[in-house]
Formats: C-alpha cells, sequence, structure tokens
C-alpha cells in the first residue's frame, strides 16, 4: 500500500557523482604519479612537515617527502589491495554461498559450521600471521583480509538464495529444463547482486583501515612504499604539530568510501 | 557520535589554562613506554629496581659513582679472582624476613644463571660466608661491582620463589613495596615503613606503562601522569610549551649505530665501511627525526660516557663525493639506473631495523635514501630486533641499525668488552677483529684505575672510529616530563632508577 | 432519513495529471451499504484509500469527502489518521500480511480494544475473548499470524479492525484469496454491519459478493462510473454492457464446457499417499492423465492440491504409489502454471529475456514465440517491461506461452485464475482449453471453485480432509 | 501446525562449533606459528628480555628450557593432550599459566568490549531509528555521512581526538589507564563510536523495513497512534535484524580493541595477542585465540537465545 523503502536501482544523481569519484580516483592512481612527476621517496631532512607551498601542494611528511606524491603513488596500492581483496572475498564467499543453499541438506551445515568457525577465529589472527610469514610483503595482507572477509558474503549469499531458490520462478525454469548456470545468472545474482556490492563497498573500507590498524602494531609494508593506511600511522606522532598531514590520508579514504556507497547504493543487508 | 562532537565543541569552548593539581599529594603517577611482564628480576628487574622494590649489592651516583646498597663494603683479592662484599645489617623485607648472605648468594646465582649482566663477567662461583657474599672469577674483571648496580642483580626474599624456583611474588627491601601488579600494563607501590634507609615521602606511587608515545604526551600534558618517561620528539616539543610541566633533555650513554657484517664482501674492507659513514646526513637525522642536533654522533661513544668520549677523535661527517671516491677505489661502477656494481653484483644491502624504538625505522628510511645517493640499495626489514643476534649467529646478517646501550652499569666495559672483544657481540661487531683492541680491553678490564686504563681506551676508540666495525649516527637523549611542583626528582643519565625516596611535592 | 456517514462529491484521484479514478459521487446512508464492483484496475480500491487518506506518495485526490457530517478532506494526514478505527474502521487487504508476525493474535485484537476503545486491561481481554469466541477463533488466540489460516487471520483482522465498533466499515476486497466457504464466513460478518445500523463499504470484483451484501453498489470502469443502483436491480437487468461482462464471468453463468475424446495415456498415478510433516494429506490416490483431456482438482485450501500436482510433475516423490510418465512424455513435457503469476517469472528480468531463453533452449523459432503471444492476445511491447509491472492477467498468459515453447503434453495448472479478476479469469481459462485441444494436451486444472471446476472439466476430483 | 524448537538445534550447533573452533584453532594458530620465519628461540629471548639483554647466549637458555627442539608434531600433540585436560600450558615469555593471564586480559577486554557494543547502541538505535522513520530525509543523509566518515578514520586517530578533547580540554576523564571505571568511558567510546558507524546504519534499514510493512499500516488504520505502533510494532520488529547483526559485529570488535587497548593502555587480550605473536609464545597464541574464538560462540548462544525470547515463531507452536 504505502511506497516501499527507495531500491537503488537505475541511475540517480547521487550514483552518478559515485561513478565519476570512483573514475577520478582510478585516474589518480593510475596516471597521476607521472602526472606530478615528483619522486614519492624523495626526502628533504631539512623541510619536513612543511604546509602546503608551490613547491609541495600538499606540504611534506615528517622525511620532508613530497604528501601529494605520496598521496598518489599510495593510491594505487590501497586502491588495488582493497579491490583485490574484496574480491578474493567476494568470489569464494558467494560462490560457496550458492553451493550451500543449492545442495542444502549436510553441504549446507558443513559449510556454515566451517564459516562459522572460521568467524569465531580472531580474523587478526589470521592477518598478523600471515604478514609475519612474509613480513613486508603486502601480499600477505590482503591475503589475510580476504581470508577474514569471505564470511560475510557466504553468509549473505546463502540466506538470500534460500529464499530465492524456494520460489516458484525457479521451479518453474527448472521444469522448463534449465540449469544451475540460468538459474544463477537469471534467479540469484541479479537478486543478491545490489547487496554484495553494499558489503563490498564496505569491505573496501575495511581493507584500507585494516592495513592503517596493522601499520599501529607495526605490521605491513616496507619503507618507502607509500599506502594510505600506512601513511596514516606514520603521521600519527606529528599530529598535533601537523595535523594537516595525517588529515589527508583519512580524507582520501573518507573520499573513497563516500564514492563507493553513493555508486552502489546505502542500502546495508542484514 | 552527533553528542561526542557537542561534547568536543563544548571542550574546545571552555578550554581554560587551569593547571591540574595533583589531588593526593603524596601520590605519584609515573608513565612509560615499558611493560612489566612477570615477576621474574631477569625480565622484569628493571622495574622493580626503578621504583625502588628491590635493591642491588652495589649502588650508584646519579654521576655513575659506585656507592654502598645492600653491600655496605668491597674489596678485591689481590690476584684479582676473588670479591668479597660485605652485608648491610638490620636490613628485612617488606614480608619482615631478615635479609641475609644465604638469600643475597642464592639471588646472585639465580640471576648468574639468567641471561643479564652478570654473564658479563668471567664468574666461577658465588658463595655465602658469614655476613658476605663472596664472588670468585676465572680472571681478573675489575668492574664486577659496576655489573651489580644492575637491575639483573636485585635481591629478593626467598617467600617470592615457589618451590620450582619460579618467582611468584615481588618482594625486596627496597623504600616501597608492591601494592597491586597487573601485568604488563600497571604497577603500584605503597611506602614500605620499615626501610633501612632514609624513608620515602609518597606513600603511593603507580606505574603505568603507556606504549604509545602519543598517549604519554597527553598523559603529560592533561596532569594525569606526573613523570613520564622517554617522549617522543614532536611530543616532547610540544610539551616544552606547556607550563604545567617542566621537560628535561639529559644526554645518555646509549648511542644509534648502525651493525655492519664486516664478512660480507661488500663490507669487509675499511673503505667500504668508511663510505657508508661519509654518506649519512647525520645532522639532518639528528635534526629532523631525532631533534637534537647536538647529538650528532661524531664518535660511537657519546660525551656522557666521558672516559671513552675523546676529544682528539676527528669526527664522523659527511662527504658524498669522498665517498663516492672509496667506492671507485674498490671497484664499483654505477650501474644505469644509479646502482653501483662490480663484477655483476649489485651493491644491494639488507637492513635489518625494529619498530620497538619509534625512531628506528625513520632514520632506516633516511638512510635508505641518503645511501641512494652514492648508489648503495638499501632494503629495509623492520622486525623483532632478536632477528638482529639471529642474523649475527648465523652470518646472513648485512647491516643492522639499532640502539646500544653502554650504560646499563657505570662502568661500560662489561658491555664493551662483549661488544668488541674476540669474535665479536651480538650487539657489536660482526666478524671483525683487531687483536690490538681486544688486548686493550682485556687490560681495562683488569682494573679500575682511570690512569692505567686511559692509554688502553684511546687505542680502542682509534681504532672504532677508524675501522667502524660499527657506524655510530645520533646518540640519545633521555627526555623526561616532570609536574611543576615535583621536587628531588633527579634524571639519572644511566636510566637506572627514579630515586623516588628524594621526591616530594612541594607545598603550595 | 437516517444521517449521511460519509459522502463523497467529484472525487477523484490523480497522479501528477493524469486522472486514474473519478469524478465519483456518492451519498452513504447509516444502516446501508455499498459495494463498489469492478475488475481490477478499476482505481475501486484507490477510492477507499482516498476516503481514508492512505494513497501512496505521487498520488493526490480532489474532491469533498465528509465522514460522519465533518468534511475531513482538506485535513492534515495526522488529523485524518485520528478517525480510524474510531470513526471508521478498515478491513485490510491479504490480512496476512496485515497482522504483525510477532504478535499473538489475541494481543493485537486486545491492543485495539485497550487502547483504541480505550477499554481497561480487564475489560478489554473480556471483549477480546468474546469476539474470539462469537469469530469462532477459540483456540487461536495465542497463535502466530504465520500460525494461521487465510480464514483465521482475515477474522482476527475483522475483529481488530472493528475492536472500536466504528460506525462506518470499509472492506477492500475482503474475500481475496479465500475459498468459498471462506468467503461466505466473511461476507456473513460484513452483512451484519448495515443490520446494526452501522454503515459498509464494500469493494470487490465479484458480483456473487455484491448480490450477497445487498444495498447500493456503483460499478466502476477503469475509475469511470458505469452504473449504479440498488445492487439487486442492476444485477437482475443491468443498464451498462460491462456490467453484463463482469454478470457473464461467473462461473455461474460459463457455459459447460464441451467434453473431448481422449487420446492415449500419458501419464498415470497409482494409489499414491502424500504427506506433509506428520500430517497424511492424501491416501489412495490414483489418476489416469489422457493427451487432451481436461482433469480438475478441488478441495479446502491445505488439503493438499498443490503437493499433489508437484508429486504429478516428479517435483516431489509420494510417501507411497508412484506416478508414471509415458515414454512419449520428455522430461520437459510436463509444465505448470502457477497460483501468483509474478513469483513465477524472474523479478528482475525483463520478460522478453525470459522468453528468448526458452525459445533458444528449446530450439523454438521466436516467430514461434510471438505467435503464440498474439494468439493469447499480448502486446509485444510488454516483453520490454519487468514482471512487476505487468498485470496478473497478462503475465499469467505470457506464463502460458512460456510453458507452450517447451512443447508439453501435460500442463499442471494451480490455481492459475484464483488471482485473476472473474473476466480475466474467464478468458484465461478458456485459452487454456482451447489451447489443450488444439495441440492435444493433457491439463490439471486445481481450483478451490466447485463451479469452476465442475463447468470447465471434463473431469473432476474433489480431495476431501483426511482426518489426521 | 507444528514447528520444530529451533532452540535445541541452536544450543546442538553453539556447541559442535564450539569444539571445532577449538580444534581449527589450535592447529591453525599451531602450524602457523611454526611457519613463521625466524628462529622462536630468539624471538622468545627478545620478548622476555628486552632488546638490552637479549643475545645468542638468551636464545640459547630459552631453546633448552622450552625444549623448542622436540619435532613440532609432538609439541602440537602435547598442546592438544593438555588442552584435553582444560590445561593451556605455560606462557613462553612470562613464565606464567595462559590461563591465569588470560583470566585477566579476557576480562578487562570483554569489560571494554561489552561497554564500547553498549556505547554503540545508545548512538546507533536513537540515530538509527529517527533516520529509518524519513529514509532519504535530511537526517539519514547527514548520519549515513557521519558513518562514513567514522568508518574511514581510523579507531587511533579518532582515540587521540576524543583524548584531546575529553581528557586534556576539559579534565573531564582520565587519558588513559584502567583502575577506575572513569577510565572506560573513553576507550569505550573510541571502540563505540566505530561500531556505531555501522549498526547506525542497520538500525535505520531494519525500522525503514518495518515502517514500509502492510502490518504497520493496519496497526495504524485500526485506531492505535504512530508512537503506539512504533513502541509496540515497529521496534519489537526491527530489534530483530538488529540482534543478528550484533552477532556478526562480535568478530570484527576484537580487531578494534587491538587498536583502542594500545592507545589506551589497557591490558586486553587483543594486546597480548599481538606481542604472543611478536613473541612467538605459541601456548600464549593459542589460549588468546582459543579464548576468543570460544567467547564468540558463547556471546553467539547468548544472541540467538536474545532473537528466541524476542521472537516467538522460533519457539515451538503447535
Amino acid at each position: 500500500m504505502l511506497p516501499t523503502a527507495p531500491q537503488h536501482n537505475g541511475l540517480s544523481v547521487a550514483r552518478l557523482i559515485g561513478y565519476s569519484l570512483l573514475a577520478g580516483l582510478a585516474l589518480c592512481a593510475v596516471k597521476g604519479p607521472d602526472l606530478i612527476g615528483i619522486d614519492p621517496a624523495r626526502q628533504s631532512l631539512m623541510h619536513t612537515l612543511q604546509g602546503p607551498s608551490a613547491e609541495h601542494w600538499l606540504g611534506t611528511d615528517h622525511l620532508g617527502r613530497d604528501m601529494l606524491a605520496r598521496l598518489l603513488s599510495g593510491a594505487q596500492l590501497s586502491l588495488a589491495l582493497a579491490a583485490l581483496s574484496v574480491l578474493t572475498a567476494a568470489l569464494p564467499g558467494t560462490l560457496l554461498g550458492i553451493l550451500a543453499s543449492w545442495y542444502g541438506g549436510w553441504t549446507e551445515r558443513l559449510l556454515t559450521l566451517f564459516a562459522d568457525a572460521v568467524l569465531a577465529l580472531p580474523g587478526l589472527l589470521l592477518v598478523l600471521m600471515l604478514a609475519a610469514i612474509s613480513p613486508g610483503s603486502w601480499w600477505a595482507l590482503y591475503a589475510g583480509l580476504s581470508l577474514t572477509l569471505w564470511v560475510e558474503y557466504f553468509r549473505y549469499t546463502r540466506q538470500r538464495s534460500r529464499v530465492i531458490l524456494s520460489e516458484p520462478s525457479v521451479e518453474a525454469s527448472r521444469l522448463l529444463g534449465f540449469g544451475a548456470t540460468h538459474i544463477i545468472k537469471r534467479h540469484l545474482l541479479p537478486e543478491i547482486g545490489p547487496g554484495l556490492l553494499t558489503i563490498a563497498a564496505f569491505g573496501a573500507a575495511t581493507a584500507v583501515t585494516a592495513v592503517a590498524a596493522l601499520g599501529f602494531v607495526s605490521v605491513g609494508i616496507r619503507p618507502p612504499t607509500a599506502e594510505w593506511g600506512v601513511m596514516m600511522t606514520q603521521l600519527l606522532p606529528y599530529w598535533r604539530e601537523a595535523p594537516f598531514l595525517i588529515l589527508q590520508p583519512v580524507l582520501c579514504l573518507v573520499v573513497t568510501v563516500l564514492a563507493l556507497h553513493l555508486s552502489v547504493g546505502v542500502r546495508r543487508p542484514t | 557520535m552527533l553528542k561526542a562532537l557537542a561534547l568536543t565543541m563544548v571542550a574546545t569552548g571552555m578550554l581554560t589554562s587551569q593547571i591540574s593539581i595533583a589531588a593526593d599529594k603524596t601520590q605519584l603517577n609515573i608513565s612509560s613506554p615499558w611493560e612489566i611482564a612477570s615477576y621474574e628480576p631477569s625480565v622484569s628487574g628493571f622495574a622493580f629496581y626503578r621504583l625502588g622494590v628491590m635493591e642491588t649489592l652495589v649502588d650508584a651516583t646519579v654521576e655513575g659513582v659506585l656507592e654502598p646498597g645492600l653491600a655496605t663494603a668491597w674489596e678485591m683479592s689481590d690476584d684479582g679472582l676473588s670479591w668479597r662484599f660485605s652485608l648491610r645489617n638490620g636490613v628485612s623485607f617488606h614480608d619482615g624476613s631478615p635479609l641475609t648472605a644465604q638469600i643475597a648468594a642464592a639471588a646472585l646465582q639465580r640471576a648468574f644463571a639468567n641471561p643479564g649482566m652478570l654473564k658479563k663477567a668471567p664468574i666461577s662461583a658465588i658463595e655465602a660466608d658469614q655476613d658476605d657474599v663472596v664472588i670468585s672469577l676465572d680472571r681478573p674483571f675489575a668492574a664486577l661491582p659496576a655489573l651489580l648496580t644492575h637491575n639483573t642483580t636485585v635481591i629478593a626474599a626467598p617467600a617470592a620463589i615457589n618451590e620450582d624456583g619460579a618467582h611468584i611474588a615481588a618482594i625486596g627491601t627496597g623504600p616501597f613495596a608492591v601494592d597491586t601488579f597487573t601485568p604488563p600494563q600497571s604497577l603500584d607501590v605503597k611506602r614500605f615503613e620499615d626501610y633501612w634507609g632514609d624513608k620515602a615521602q609518597l606513600e603511593k606511587v603507580s606505574y603505568l606503562a603507556a606504549g604509545r608515545a602519543e598517549t604519554r604526551a597527553l598523559l603529560a600534558e592533561s596532569g594525569d601522569a606526573d613523570l613520564v618517561f622517554s617522549l617522543d620528539p614532536s611530543g616532547y616539543a610540544r610539551l616544552t610549551g606547556i607550563d604545567s610541566v617542566e621537560t628535561r633533555a639529559v644526554p645518555i650513554p646509549r648511542v644509534v649505530a648502525l651493525k655492519l657484517n664486516a664478512g660480507h664482501s661488500f663490507l669487509e674492507d675499511p673503505r667500504a665501511r668508511n663510505a657508508l659513514s661519509l654518506a649519512i646526513d647525520r645532522i639532518g637525522i639528528a635534526t629532523a627525526i631525532t631533534r637534537f642536533p647536538e647529538a650528532t654522533a661524531s664518535q660511537l661513544f657519546p660525551p656522557a660516557l666521558d672516559q671513552w668520549h675523546s676529544k682528539e677523535l676527528q669526527p664522523l661527517k659527511q662527504d658524498i663525493e669522498a665517498a663516492k671516491a672509496l667506492l671507485a677505489e674498490l671497484g664499483w661502477v654505477a650501474g644505469d639506473d644509479g646502482i653501483l656494481s662490480r663484477n655483476d653484483e649489485r651493491f644491494s644491502l639488507l637492513l635489518r631495523t625494529f619498530p620497538d624504538r619509534p625512531e628506528l625505522p625513520l632514520i632506516a628510511a633516511a638512510l635508505q635514501a641518503q645511501w641512494r645517493e652514492i648508489g648503495v640499495e638499501l632494503n629495509i626489514s623492520v622486525s623483532s630486533y632478536s632477528e638482529i643476534p639471529a642474523g649475527h649467529k648465523d652470518g646472513s646478517l648485512h647491516v643492522a641499525l639499532y640502539a646500544r646501550n653502554y650504560g646499563l652499569t657505570p662502568d661500560p666495559i662489561g658491555t664493551v668488552l662483549q661488544d668488541f672483544g674476540p669474535g665479536g657481540g651480538d650487539w657489536g661487531a660482526m666478524n671483525w677483529e683487531n687483536t690490538e683492541v681486544a688486548q686493550a680491553l682485556q687490560a681495562i678490564a683488569a682494573t679500575d684505575d682511570q690512569a692505567k686504563r686511559d692509554a688502553d681506551i684511546a687505542t680502542v676508540v682509534k681504532t672504532l672510529q677508524a675501522e667502524l666495525p660499527l657506524i655510530p649516527i645520533v646518540w640519545y637523549q633521555h627526555t623526561v616530563s616532570v609536574a611543576k611542583g615535583l621536587q628531588g626528582y633527579v634524571v639519572d643519565p644511566l636510566e637506572r632508577k627514579y630515586r623516588l625516596n628524594n621526591i616530594s611535592w612541594s607545598a603550595e | 432519513m437516517s444521517p449521511v456517514s460519509i459522502a463523497v462529491e467529484a472525487l477523484s484521484v490523480f497522479a501528477g495529471t493524469k486522472q486514474l479514478l473519478g469524478p465519483i459521487t456518492f451519498n452513504l446512508a447509516a444502516g446501508r451499504a455499498l459495494v463498489i464492483m469492478g475488475e481490477t484496475g478499476a482505481g475501486k480500491s484507490l477510492l477507499a484509500q482516498a476516503i481514508l487518506g492512505t494513497l501512496p506518495a505521487g498520488l493526490h485526490a480532489s474532491g469533498l469527502i465528509h465522514l460522519n457530517g465533518q468534511r475531513i478532506d482538506q485535513l492534515s494526514p495526522e488529523e485524518r489518521s485520528s478517525f480510524w478505527g474510531r470513526d471508521v474502521s478498515i478491513l485490510p487487504q491479504e490480512p496476512w500480511l496485515a497482522l504483525d508476525p510477532l504478535m499473538q493474535a489475541s494481543r493485537q485484537v486486545n491492543e485495539a480494544h485497550h487502547l483504541v476503545a480505550g477499554l481497561g486491561s480487564r475489560a478489554a481481554s473480556v471483549a477480546t475473548r468474546n469476539d474470539f469466541t462469537t469469530l469462532d477463533l477459540n483456540g487461536a488466540e495465542r497463535r502466530l499470524p504465520g500460525a494461521l489460516s487465510g480464514g483465521m487471520a482475515q477474522r482476527v483482522a475483522f475483529a481488530a479492525a472493528t475492536a472500536a465498533d466504528a460506525p462506518v466499515l470499509i472492506a477492500d476486497e475482503p474475500t481475496k484469496g479465500l475459498d468459498a466457504e471462506r468467503s461466505t464466513k466473511i461476507i456473513h460478518l460484513l452483512a451484519k454491519k448495515p443490520d446494526q445500523g452501522g454503515t459498509l463499504l464494500a469493494i470487490t470484483h465479484e458480483a456473487s459478493v455484491a448480490r450477497r451484501l445487498g444495498g447500493d453498489i456503483m460499478v466502476l470502469k477503469s475509475g469511470k462510473l458505469v452504473e449504479s443502483g440498488h445492487t439487486e436491480k442492476v444485477l437482475k437487468n443491468p443498464a451498462a454492457d460491462y456490467t453484463q461482462q463482469l454478470l457473464d464471468a461467473e462461473p455461474q453463468a460459463w457455459p459447460k464446457q464441451p467434453a473431448t475424446p481422449c487420446g492415449d495415456i500419458l501419464l498415470s498415478a497409482e494409489n499414491l499417499c502424500i504427506w506433509r510433516g506428520k500430517k497424511c494429506l492424501l491416501e489412495d490416490f490414483s489418476l489416469k492423465l489422457h493427451a487432451n483431456e481436461r482433469i480438475a482438482i478441488s478441495g479446502p485450501s491445505g488439503v493438499g492440491k498443490t503437493s499433489l500436482l508437484d508429486v504429478l510433475a516428479g517435483i516431489r516423490a509420494p510417501r507411497q504409489g508412484q506416478v508414471k510418465r509415458m515414454r512419449s512424455v520428455a522430461a520437459t513435457g510436463i509444465q505448470k502454471l502457477y497460483q501468483d503469476p509474478p513469483a513465477a517469472f524472474p523479478g528482475k528480468v525483463l520478460l522478453g529475456k525470459s522468453l528468448r531463453d526458452v525459445a533458444r533452449l528449446h530450439g523454438v523459432d521466436w516467430a514461434v514465440v510471438t505467435e503464440y503471444l498474439s494468439h493469447l492476445g499480448i502486446h509485444p511491447s510488454l516483453l520490454e517491461r519487468r514482471p512487476d509491472s505487468v498485470s496478473g492477467g497478462e503475465l499469467q498468459r505470457i506464463s502460458i506461452a512460456r510453458a507452450l515453447t517447451a512443447n508439453p503434453l501435460v500442463l499442471l495448472a494451480d490455481e492459475p485464475t484464483s488471482r485473476l479478476d472473474p473476466i480475466t479469469q474467464r478468458e484465461t481459462l478458456a485459452m487454456i482449453a482451447d489451447i489443450a485441444t488444439e495441440r492435444g494436451i493433457a491439463i490439471v486444472l486445481v481450483t478451490h471453485d466447485l463451479v469452476i471446476a465442475d463447468r470447465w472439466a471434463d473431469s473432476h476430483y474433489q480431495l476431501q480432509n483426511t482426518g489426521a | 501446525m507444528i514447528r520444530s524448537s529451533g532452540l535445541w538445534s541452536a544450543l546442538a550447533g553453539r556447541a559442535s562449533q564450539a569444539v571445532l573452533v577449538a580444534v581449527v584453532v589450535g592447529v591453525v594458530s599451531f602450524s602457523m606459528m611454526q611457519a613463521l620465519p625466524g628462529d622462536s628461540a630468539y624471538r622468545i629471548a627478545a620478548g622476555r628480555y628486552g632488546y638490552d639483554m637479549m643475545d645468542a647466549a638468551s636464545a640459547d637458555v630459552v631453546r633448552t628450557e622450552l625444549g623448542l627442539d622436540k619435532p613440532t608434531s609432538v609439541q602440537l600433540a602435547n598442546w592438544l593432550g593438555s588442552l584435553a585436560r582444560l590445561d593451556l600450558g605455560k606462557s613462553a615469555v612470562t613464565g606464567n599459566a595462559v590461563a591465569d593471564e588470560l583470566k585477566v586480559q579476557l576480562g578487562h577486554s570483554l569489560l571494554l568490549a561489552g561497554a564500547g557494543i553498549l556505547v554503540s547502541l545508545i548512538i546507533a538505535v536513537p540515530i538509527g531509528i529517527a533516520a529509518g522513520l524519513r529514509p532519504g530525509g535530511a537526517l539519514d543523509r547527514i548520519t549515513l555521512g557521519a558513518s562514513i566518515v567514522l568508518r574511514a578514520v581510523p579507531a587511533f586517530a579518532l582515540g587521540v581526538l576524543l583524548m584531546l578533547a575529553l581528557a586534556v580540554h576539559i579534565k573531564l576523564l582520565p587519558v588513559a589507564g584502567f583502575q577506575s571505571p572513569k577510565h572506560l568511558i573513553l576507550p569505550a567510546l573510541t571502540l563505540g563510536l566505530g561500531l556505531a558507524a555501522v549498526s547506525s546504519r542497520v538500525v535505520r534499514d531494519a525500522v525503514s523495513e518495518a515502517m514500509a510493512a502492510d502490518w504497520q499500516l493496519f496497526s495504524r488504520t485500526k485506531g492505535l497512534s504512530s508512537g503506539q505502533t512504533l513502541r509496540r510494532h515497529v521496534l519489537r520488529n526491527a530489534t530483530l535484524p538488529v540482534i543478528a547483526y550484533i552477532g556478526v559485529q562480535l568478530a570484527y570488535v576484537i580487531e578494534g580493541v587491538v587498536i583502542v587497548e594500545s592507545v589506551f593502555a589497557w591490558p586486553g587480550i587483543g594486546h597480548a595477542l599481538v606481542h604472543a605473536i611478536f613473541g612467538r609464545d605459541v601456548a600464549m597464541v593459542q589460549g588468546t585465540a582459543l579464548a576468543l574464538g570460544l567467547t564468540y560462540v558463547v556471546l553467539n548462544l547468548i544472541i540467538d537465545l536474545c532473537c528466541h525470547g524476542i521472537d516467538p515463531r522460533r519457539r515451538s507452536i503447535t
């Protein structure tokens, strides 16, 4: 009777903004470093913690390195890290979720039990250990992150597909002789896609903040590599002296998360 | 979160410059980065010693002059192979039990069995003889009393040790007794009324281990902590501008240095080591990172160790061109990416350091950039500091960056001997031996007569400066913030103890 | 002349500028009943919503509305909501959705007595108990809506809606989705209202309901008034042909479909036994299904009609007995039509896409499919839409086309028209029958409507509740 | 009709989960610890004696003392064996019984986590409801923005900001420590704000969904005021997804706890876990991981029970 809560399909203004922001970020990450052509590792110990100037548009960090250059090259790693960890979490998570709801019975019980066990495993443990197994290499970080993130996709996919697969439309498709691929393509994905995207948007943010958290407990990426999360931790000691510095990577992340939310819609599936 | 924001508004709005006045004038709050893991003296002795819970046989003044502790006097046998420490009478532990020579000897035996300072001395036996503790040596070691000032040699009551030899409590003889202990974060102590020496004015002291420098700075600023140790440069700079606290920085015998594997084909030649040293912008590092330009290390031993610090030495300095020249002499040629190479070997090294002292990774990053200038590629691995001794042992280490404390005891000879003696040391020279230095060190160890020592010390420091088995970078400043109104606190350059029984609040 | 309780003058409903309903004018006096009749999409519900002030966002109404002598059309939504339950009770569509899934049935009635009628808590519970007795809901007090049958939910909602005994009662499609006996029950309840001096405004698409409610009637077609007057008169000899169509659409009015000569056996079920959980639904049921035979299976809801279809379709296995499918019948030779057409299509996929998939899968030329569609009277433009933006009747016909694309020999139809209004229902069933005869397809129709079963099918199986 | 009681299956599920967790945690953490590079004797010695005191000699002491030269299979078997006897062994670094250390630290962490979740609810529920009543409204957008920002600000930055605001400027609360209840507020607030960033959205979605339901409208049309409808029907229904979400959230709380603990010098288990991993304190890591895992299982059981309390559909109905 009443209009239901707005579902986010169709191209709204918000989405346009979101997409353009994302495109912008991607562009910065890919082309940015070459465009400004400053070496993000170049130091000048006599000009540290400087405010914005003609020479350094966003100022310099605690080793006199150009902030803009570092943010841009950081964008590459951070965005790649976020995208990869989300992707590697989403694929198995979704597939297993579908698998569980498809076969039900023991398959479902075992998978669910497994997922619960993983959830109960402190994700931090996995990430820290993987990071410790190959110190300073960032693939370990993202592998660890995906390992802890996939469960969310699994749970969501399983719960939703359970309902969808029991609908008459699926029964009809089966009677018509369609196989699994068709049912996944036409029935499941269109329904659960938006929800998954929203989780992904949250996951991306989690990935970057997690890197920051790890950097905070001094696990993570080797110097002089620039990464937003690592920059946050490295600039924290100077937060009173030069607050504008730590603010920059945080703002970058805010923009990224905002862009993701605008472009996938903000409804969080529970 | 709106509420919180609102609060913040209010907060910044009613920002009044009120100085916090400690409610209870006999209470002192201390904060430092060092966590207290357990009751085991070899692990946590430093804390129990600094807070005046436990004491050692020998004590030392702030200037590093030895003075009686639990032992009133000590003497070396003529052959120098045996030391006799006569114990103070009428000393009782916090549980009321009396201190005896047996107890002291047992404690020292335990200390010797565990890793710790005593390991640096050639000890053959530790026994009790009536009211004395007798320590026998394999060869003369003049600095033994100095070693006995170290916090790993504290004397704990037998009641603190369970049947299988583990410490289950901290019962000492000091002016303060343990009140509550929550490892690893905090330790509260209260005044011990039956202390043998002059009693403390403070009734209660609580110690909070706050790992983050940002937190400690805020603790000092807010007045939650009255004594805050080892502030980060940025925090220190800020606190100096705040009138509720007074900041102090004293040079201490701790030096940030690079350990080089002199056995490595790139580094075996002293010229290579000198080249690397010449490439380092020490002033830049001391200005931008540690922020005490005066603490730029011109040589290994800082002025704080006046007997080892030499005025004559030619100070280490930066000279890129000279560095390049030296490397050229050694047959290194710059490749097209600017990195030197010699018969198809890139001049690429792996530096190991650790995050426990936050400035180290920063200095490492600085070195990375500075050595790039002379065509040396430096990869950095920030990991556990145990990787350094491990790398020393299995020979895989290239370069290590760490802070070495030559002030563990008033007389650094123990440490120096370990670092530069035969075979080098985990935290000293690696695959570097120099018979001259070795002999000199033995001679120094054998006597405590400064006049006899000077010549040998001169040889040692000269050789170290020339050969650079360790490349010094900056010296340390021990930074402390002290709340206004706190009287009698003296910064101990050896970071040995807080001397709490001399501290009191000025009545106002 | 008793006082006027609802007076509506030139009431119209617009979506933007597009007029969906009206102008409608009527006066409804206390003690009278007014039935608004018309097929789905005739804007009947909009009328009720306009009076109540519950129009969906984006729609707005014009014209005068008086409720119990007070003009309410220009009152604020909040003010208008103050009449709900007190001056006018509203019986919701699909009551099983209208009850709080987490609250026991009795409490949902009780809170109305307590908070709306203002009774003390003891009095409220007494009143609630009485309601449950009079509506013979005894035993359902502590149940949750999920555990109520459609009819029970209907009556609980009725009790809750009328707790404060408002003089006016508005019922929107009160019999939607109910089987014969249950709709009779609810109609009796509604009919009481005028007798007790209250006012009834009922909205339905079934002439039978209107007939049984009596009073006055207004027939709407696509939002416009086509005829009004005394229900009896209008229904006996209608002036407008549209009204006539509505009457003809009643199953009672249908001609008996001519029996068709049976072909050879396609499907045979032998002494089936079907259980749901611990309950035996059906015992020792057998049937033989011949080519182009029309079989109807009827019975009260919950008797296991759908389960039986599933067993015949081979979707679920019977407890005992077996279903034999002749060699001539391919795996996809059995197709199904569903009660709720929108649920039978993937929701987010365009209809055209769905159909093309089927055509491709079965190697059927698209032209053939389009021909089915045109034969079923479906305009190709509909294929560019999603299932939820096509009317139920059209969608059901599209699903028939979809089924035919798979060249079935057997068509199992599960209440295919119970959600459609009479006219569409009749057309659709007629089509199905034609196709069957044309293509020699055997059809099993499941319906709760005995009349339809009787008029439409060659043979008719009536299932009874096995007391278990 | 009859529904099988969900309660017992829930209990059974959680029980089997607990067992599985115990084994998985043990094996995973152990095998990963083995995979870690570097000689653990050195790491442990480092953890014990600090960098001024540790050296090859102390590492050897540790090695012989702990029997690290034993084959790994034996070590794992020993751990599982003693676990069966409910003995978690001794910390390699401190030498104390792991169980004793956990008692203190887990207690503190649970206190912190609990307080954090409480704060997050205090913040998220009213905001979420207000936003959910008017989806797409101004408040909805503002709070969405706020929660996005909060998600992107790392916990440590938030922590020091709060310290500065509430402890340094207005001397309302202590900066760090854990001795008094007052000390709990700031860390809990830091943790809670981070959690509220998401849970406020969950509440908002749940409420807006409930507001769109038919039964919500019927409750109005049968005469209940909007307030009564909200209290008696909407909130009750909206609670379910929110509580369910808290169950998921618990898994992520611990990450936050680690940071908050080290910023506020809070002697918690996350802090301990990090130390244990760096210090190669296998027994401690296993013990900590086990404690965390089982805590998670227990808390989820509690959540299941809450859901049963609120949602009668889950109870058996005849």
